[in-house]
């Protein structure tokens, strides 16, 4: 009987549990309940991934009223992806979270900082398993409100977080505005707000004006959302100075459902046929994805802040997502999905290494790290680990999803795109090799004596790099599940 | 005959927002907002009887319970410089 | 050109103005009153446009509680802004870019209040065909609100959830009694003192009012507990934030925040047990349409619950900050 | 017949309230000083919603609708004066005082704090 | 583009200039609170879009009266009462987070708070705001 509720539990557990989570007395107790929530959501997510492969799209509708009227989940192998990502990544970061964000948050606000966390968790979830355009909205909007105020409460060690939560505030309701904008014209042309529905009826009304700015709008907000490259100014701030922990869940998941979104709504909904579709993508996502790649990478090598260094690289991974996005080919889909997995186990295990300094040292700049590798030997290493991944060396996953996009560029004929690509590894290279240089060939500053960072920090990083290198090597899950929600996505499906 | 009362109602919003705009005081802003709100009162129910749905006087009974809320607040603002139970910090009590 | 056309074009006209008069004041003070004044104008303007549910709650959103709310933060901040600095230049570019996309975006759109249109052609006949026999209250707005979109609506608590969560994580940290004399404020004001104590009563029946009486005319769940709230902000600010809080403490309110959602979520779960999908209440009553308005009660209680209380709890954080504001700010 | 004299009726109490709010926001505009545009803005507040709200209970008859007129005149009759009288309060107590002779009176707009010109 | 065409979209246009005008608060100015305004009134336009969409000429209100009538689009008037919650929600957030920005920084204005982190950057690293208090 649960096996054919699950679309709805996995959206319902979480957000159940956060009203529950304000009973709580102490923070140790909400983080109990948080953390057998995100357990119950990774199981859940796996059902639905296991009921996908063999069953094909699964159809949920609320309330029992029937699809374009009441409001309708789907699940194909696309969202269950995202979903297990989402759910997998918080089932880590909470064991993380309980040492690092006592440390970092004042007790008393531990409670509700868990309560937001699980609704963040929900919004996300919500967001990308909903069939509807407007719920996606909704949810779009409880994952914003409870990021901008997690952001805001890194103001403990260092008050630019508040500017920075206001900054990613603004430009994020700029975004998601847009996006109501274009789903709202969507909706006055075809009648409806269903996303299946919505995919019949636009190619019936053919190339008309209305369409192409619903088209233009939604692209804007959720490229927005996503920090796509000239909107992207809000992100490093906000990944900087929020607490470690929750760095660690947005890098890892935030960005990705924005990702999910506009893969849904450029494939599903609008279809390659749309008018606007090709020259978009050719014209206007290719040129930004490859200046995100380059421009963010070489800003990167420039910064003191690690955290923001590693801010920046994720803006360039961005990059690469939209570029195979871009080529509009299963190869390139495929290689897109692939490093939504991919890149949420790099930046995860990176910035969890990194939350383990900034608790040792108060701050991750530069010279904080010199000698570090011999003052913390482990989290160094996982640092170098999840460096390499992110460059793309092989027997990793960075290389699989590296090795996917040039596969994508070349069959595409676009051999200078392929170039480019290994071409902006090597600025990765630069800015790894900077970090590694000054933890092993420094000596660290005097009276600093060894000290390793605790246990309940060491074992979800290196769970992580685990993973990193697991499914460096045997990728045929990934790569299966991922070719299965390309062709799902084209249309193409089997 | 409606639409006579209509016209009167916009006429005089128009010439509170004038007031609004120019009003040299703070206070002569804080009139003139509360007269809008009554207006709006009235344009709002003859509005329901012009359409024929005359059953949307909830809308106008809303305002006119709420309507001086905003006035207290601005006033309370103003005066005490806050509007939970603050001590005025140059001391001088009501 | 009919009178409908007329006044649409007035109202317009005057919301520009109010907005372009917002750009321009640079007084914090006049913007904030000159931002209630486009939400009453904005109210009556939905009501013209047969939205009278939407006009309801804007009307409780403009009259209640962001003028409170926006008054509230310039007493701990300050009063004037200061002359832009930078260049106006770029803004200007992309919001004229913006605006001259959306006009293309227009030319195509079906016109204003054309019955043809394809959103009053395709969902829309439903609701208003079925809703007297599927669900079997007059106001379809709640009908499709509590019901056929009843996902919608959780969302839309657990927004207004967030938000209460969120002010109290970002100012609960703040909120300390004033220090030295505790002035009572607005204690010599008798004829207010009087008069709040006459209205809080019907502004709390009229509250309930609106709660159950919103399946038949305009009103429901998030009207009423803008309502309730407002009730309680007058409350405090006539009689003190301390009585407030002895009436309603801070904590109790925070617990309220929560049931508001978990009665809103547990009704869907009701349905689990009879096997149905969740939010169906055609389980909960004998037939379909009992059910249905049992759902649609619980439903929207569950809404005014939660609304009322993140109001009043962000009315205390906001009102209890007390911060001493430094002189050339005022 | 009843019809035809129900319609005059509700069309004077119309007519003359209306007329009485825009002589109430004219006045409004052209009185020299606050506590002068106190009195304009009570006109409206009083007599003329009084009168509107009467030309539309007229028309609408013994119904549920004039129940809900009452009760908005009589939250009117509360309120107004109410907030009426609170603004004047605030504004003495802040040092507006009203201009006594024509010019030579001391408190005029300037004297009040200044309500943020543009 | 015929006169009707013009009336039709008319509406359409108005709302779009408001959009504008509250776009363009939240872009240029630098006060933090004029900027929640800005917001405010960029979002309730797009309200009234979506409102503006569902009024049929001759229509009323679409709550039954038993008696065969016209009725406006239910479906925008329950979108746009999400998404006033949602407007509702941002602005509280909003404001707490000026609140805030006002304890830490002293000032509401972007370019001294910007000004103040430069000179912070380059001052000393950590100074959390509790060191203020």
């Amino acid at each position: 009987m649960i096996a054919a509720h699950l679309p709805i539990l996995q959206v319902v557990v979480p957000l159940i549990a956060a009203p529950l989570s304000v009973f709580c007395r102490r923070g140790s107790t909400a983080w109990a309940l948080t953390f057998g929530v995100s357990i119950a959501a990774l199981a859940i997510s796996m059902a639905l991934l296991g009921q996908v492969l063999d069953r094909g799209t699964l159809s949920y509708e609320l309330g029992d009223w029937a699809a374009p009227w009441g409001i309708e989940y789907r699940v194909d192998a696309a969202n269950a992806l995202v979903l297990l990502i989402i759910s997998g990544i918080s089932t880590v970061v909470l064991p993380y979270a309980r040492v690092s964000i006592a440390h970092e948050i004042e007790p008393h606000n531990q409670t509700l900082f868990y309560t937001c966390y699980l609704l963040c968790l929900t919004g996300l979830l919500g967001m990308v398993i909903t069939g509807d355009a407007f719920n996606a909205f909704v949810f779009l909007e409880i994952s914003s409100l409870s990021t901008y105020v997690l952001v805001a409460m890194g103001a403990k060690r260092d008050r630019r977080a508040l500017t920075a939560a206001y900054t990613y505030l603004v430009m994020g309701t700029i975004g998601a505005t847009f996006f109501v904008i274009g789903v709202g014209l969507l909706y006055m042309m075809t009648g409806t707000l269903n996303m299946a529905d919505l995919a019949e009826r636009i190619p019936a009304i053919g190339a008309n004006r209305t369409l192409v700015v619903a088209f233009a709008f939604i692209v804007t907000g959720l490229g927005l959302k996503l920090a796509l490259f000239p909107m992207h100014l809000w992100l490093p701030n906000a990944y900087a100075f929020a607490p470690s922990a929750v760095t660690v869940f947005l890098a890892a998941t935030a960005t990705k459902a924005a990702v999910y979104l506009l893969l849904r709504f450029l494939f599903t909904i609008f279809g390659t046929t749309f008018p606007t579709f090709e020259p978009t993508l050719t014209y206007l996502l290719l040129p930004l994805a490859v200046i995100a790649m380059f421009a963010a990478s070489t800003v990167a090598i420039f910064q003191v802040d690690i955290k923001r260094m590693l801010a920046y690289s994720s803006i360039a991974q961005l990059g690469y997502m939209v570029l195979g996005m871009s080529f509009a080919t299963v190869t390139g889909l495929t290689s897109t999905i692939l490093h939504l997995f991919n890149h949420a186990l790099m930046k995860g295990a990176l910035f969890m290494a990194l939350g383990a300094v900034v608790m040792r040292f108060g701050d991750a700049t530069i010279d904080t790290m010199r000698g570090l590798g011999r003052v913390m030997p482990w989290t160094m290493a996982a640092f170098v680990a999840g460096g390499l991944s992110l460059i793309g060396m092989p027997l990793t996953v960075g290389f699989i999803s590296k090795w996917y996009l040039v596969a994508a560029a070349l069959e595409s004929g676009l051999w200078p795109i392929a170039v480019l690509v290994v071409a902006s590894s090597l600025l990765a290279v630069i800015y790894i090799w900077r970090v590694v240089e000054a933890a092993y060939f420094d000596d660290p500053p005097e009276g600093v004596t060894a000290g390793e960072a605790p246990p309940a920090l060491l074992i979800p990083t290196w769970t992580l790099i685990g993973a990193n290198i697991y499914f460096g090597i045997d990728a045929s899950l990934t790569t299966r599940v991922a070719g299965e929600a390309a062709r799902v996505l084209l249309g193409t499906a089997s | 005959m409606f639409a006579v009362t209509m016209a009167a109602l916009l006429a005089a919003m128009i010439l509170a927002l004038g007031r609004l705009y120019l009003g040299p005081t703070l206070y002569d802003r804080v009139l003139s907002a509360n007269s809008f709100g009554t207006k709006t009162v009235l344009l709002i129910g003859v509005m329901g009887f012009l359409t024929g749905r005359p059953d949307f006087l909830d809308i106008s009974l809303l305002y006119a319970l709420l309507n001086f809320i905003g006035t207290i607040a601005v006033l309370k603002f103003f005066r005490y410089r806050t509007l939970g139970d603050g001590v005025n910090p140059d001391g001088d009590g009501p | 050109m009919s009178i409908a056309a007329v006044i649409d074009i007035s109202l317009l006209v005057f919301l520009g103005l109010t907005a372009f008069a917002i750009l321009k004041l640079r007084a914090l003070f006049a913007v904030v009153m000159l931002s209630s004044v486009f939400s009453l104008v904005s109210a009556a303007l939905l009501v013209h446009l047969d939205a009278v549910d939407v006009a309801f709650t804007e009307a409780a959103v403009g009259a209640g509680i962001s003028t409170v709310l926006m008054l509230a933060t310039l007493a701990l901040t300050s009063r004037r802004e200061k002359a832009p600095t930078r260049s106006q230049a770029l803004p200007l570019i992309v919001v004229f870019l913006t605006g001259l996309a959306l006009v293309y975006g227009t030319l195509d759109m079906p016109r204003f209040g054309d019955p043809q249109a394809p959103i009053q052609v395709h969902v829309a006949p439903k609701y208003i065909a079925d809703t007297q026999s599927e669900i079997g209250i007059p106001n379809i707005v709640t009908a499709v609100l509590a019901s056929y979109r009843g996902f919608d609506t959780l969302g839309e608590v657990t927004v207004i959830f967030t938000a209460g969560i969120g002010v109290l994580l970002l100012l609960a940290g703040f909120i300390r009694e004033p220090e030295g004399l505790r002035v009572q404020t607005m204690d010599h004001h008798l004829v207010l003192r009087v008069v709040t104590k006459m209205l809080i009563g019907p502004i709390m029946l009229f509250a309930l009012y609106v709660q159950f009486h919103g399946d038949f005319g305009p009103g429901g769940g998030f009207q009423a507990g803008l309502i309730f709230a407002s009730a309680f902000i007058i409350y405090a600010l006539v009689f003190g934030l301390e009585n407030a809080r002895k009436a309603v403490p801070g904590r109790a309110v925070r617990l309220l925040v929560a049931c508001g959602v978990l009665l809103y979520g547990g009704v869907g779960f009701v349905s689990f047990l009879f096997g149905k999908n969740y939010l169906n209440y055609s389980v909960l009553g004998v037939d379909q349409v009992a059910g249905q308005h049992l759902g649609i009660l619980l439903v929207e209680f569950g809404v005014g619950l939660t609304v009322a209380a993140v109001m009043v709890s962000t009315f205390y954080a906001f009102a209890g900050q007390n911060q001493p504001i430094s002189d050339e700010d005022w | 017949m009843t019809a035809l004299v129900t319609d005059a009726v509700s069309w004077a109490f119309l007519a003359s309230g209306s007329f009485l709010v825009v002589v109430g926001a004219l006045g409004l505009i052209r009185m020299p000083d606050f506590y002068t545009r106190l009195h304009a803005a009570g006109i409206t507040d009083t007599l003329g919603a009084d009168l509107i709200l009467m030309g539309l209970m007229v028309q609408a008859g013994f119904s549920l609708v004039t129940v809900k007129l009452l009760l908005i005149g009589a939250f009117l009759f509360f309120t107004s004066p109410t907030s009426t009288h609170a603004i004047a309060n605030a504004a003495l107590t802040a040092g507006l005082n009203p201009r006594i002779a024509d010019g030579a009176g001391a408190g005029t707009d300037s004297a009040a704090p200044e309500g943020d010109g543009k | 583009m015929g006169v009707d065409d013009i009336l039709g979209l008319f509406n359409y246009w108005m709302v779009i200039v408001l959009m504008m005008i509250g776009l363009y608060t939240v872009v240029s100015r630098g006060n933090l609170v004029k900027k929640i305004v800005g917001l405010n009134i960029f979002q309730t336009s797009v309200f009234l879009l979506y409102i503006s969409m569902g009024k049929v000429t001759g229509g009323t209100a679409p709550i039954l009266t038993g008696k065969p009538e016209v009725y406006s689009n239910p479906l925008p008037h329950v979108l746009i009462l999400t998404a006033i919650v949602v407007g509702v929600a941002t602005t509280a957030l909003g404001l707490a987070l000026v609140v805030r920005i006002k304890n830490a920084y002293d000032t509401i204005e972007e370019d001294e708070i910007q000004a103040a982190d430069d000179e912070k950057e380059f001052g000393d690293a950590a100074a959390a705001e509790d060191g203020r208090r």
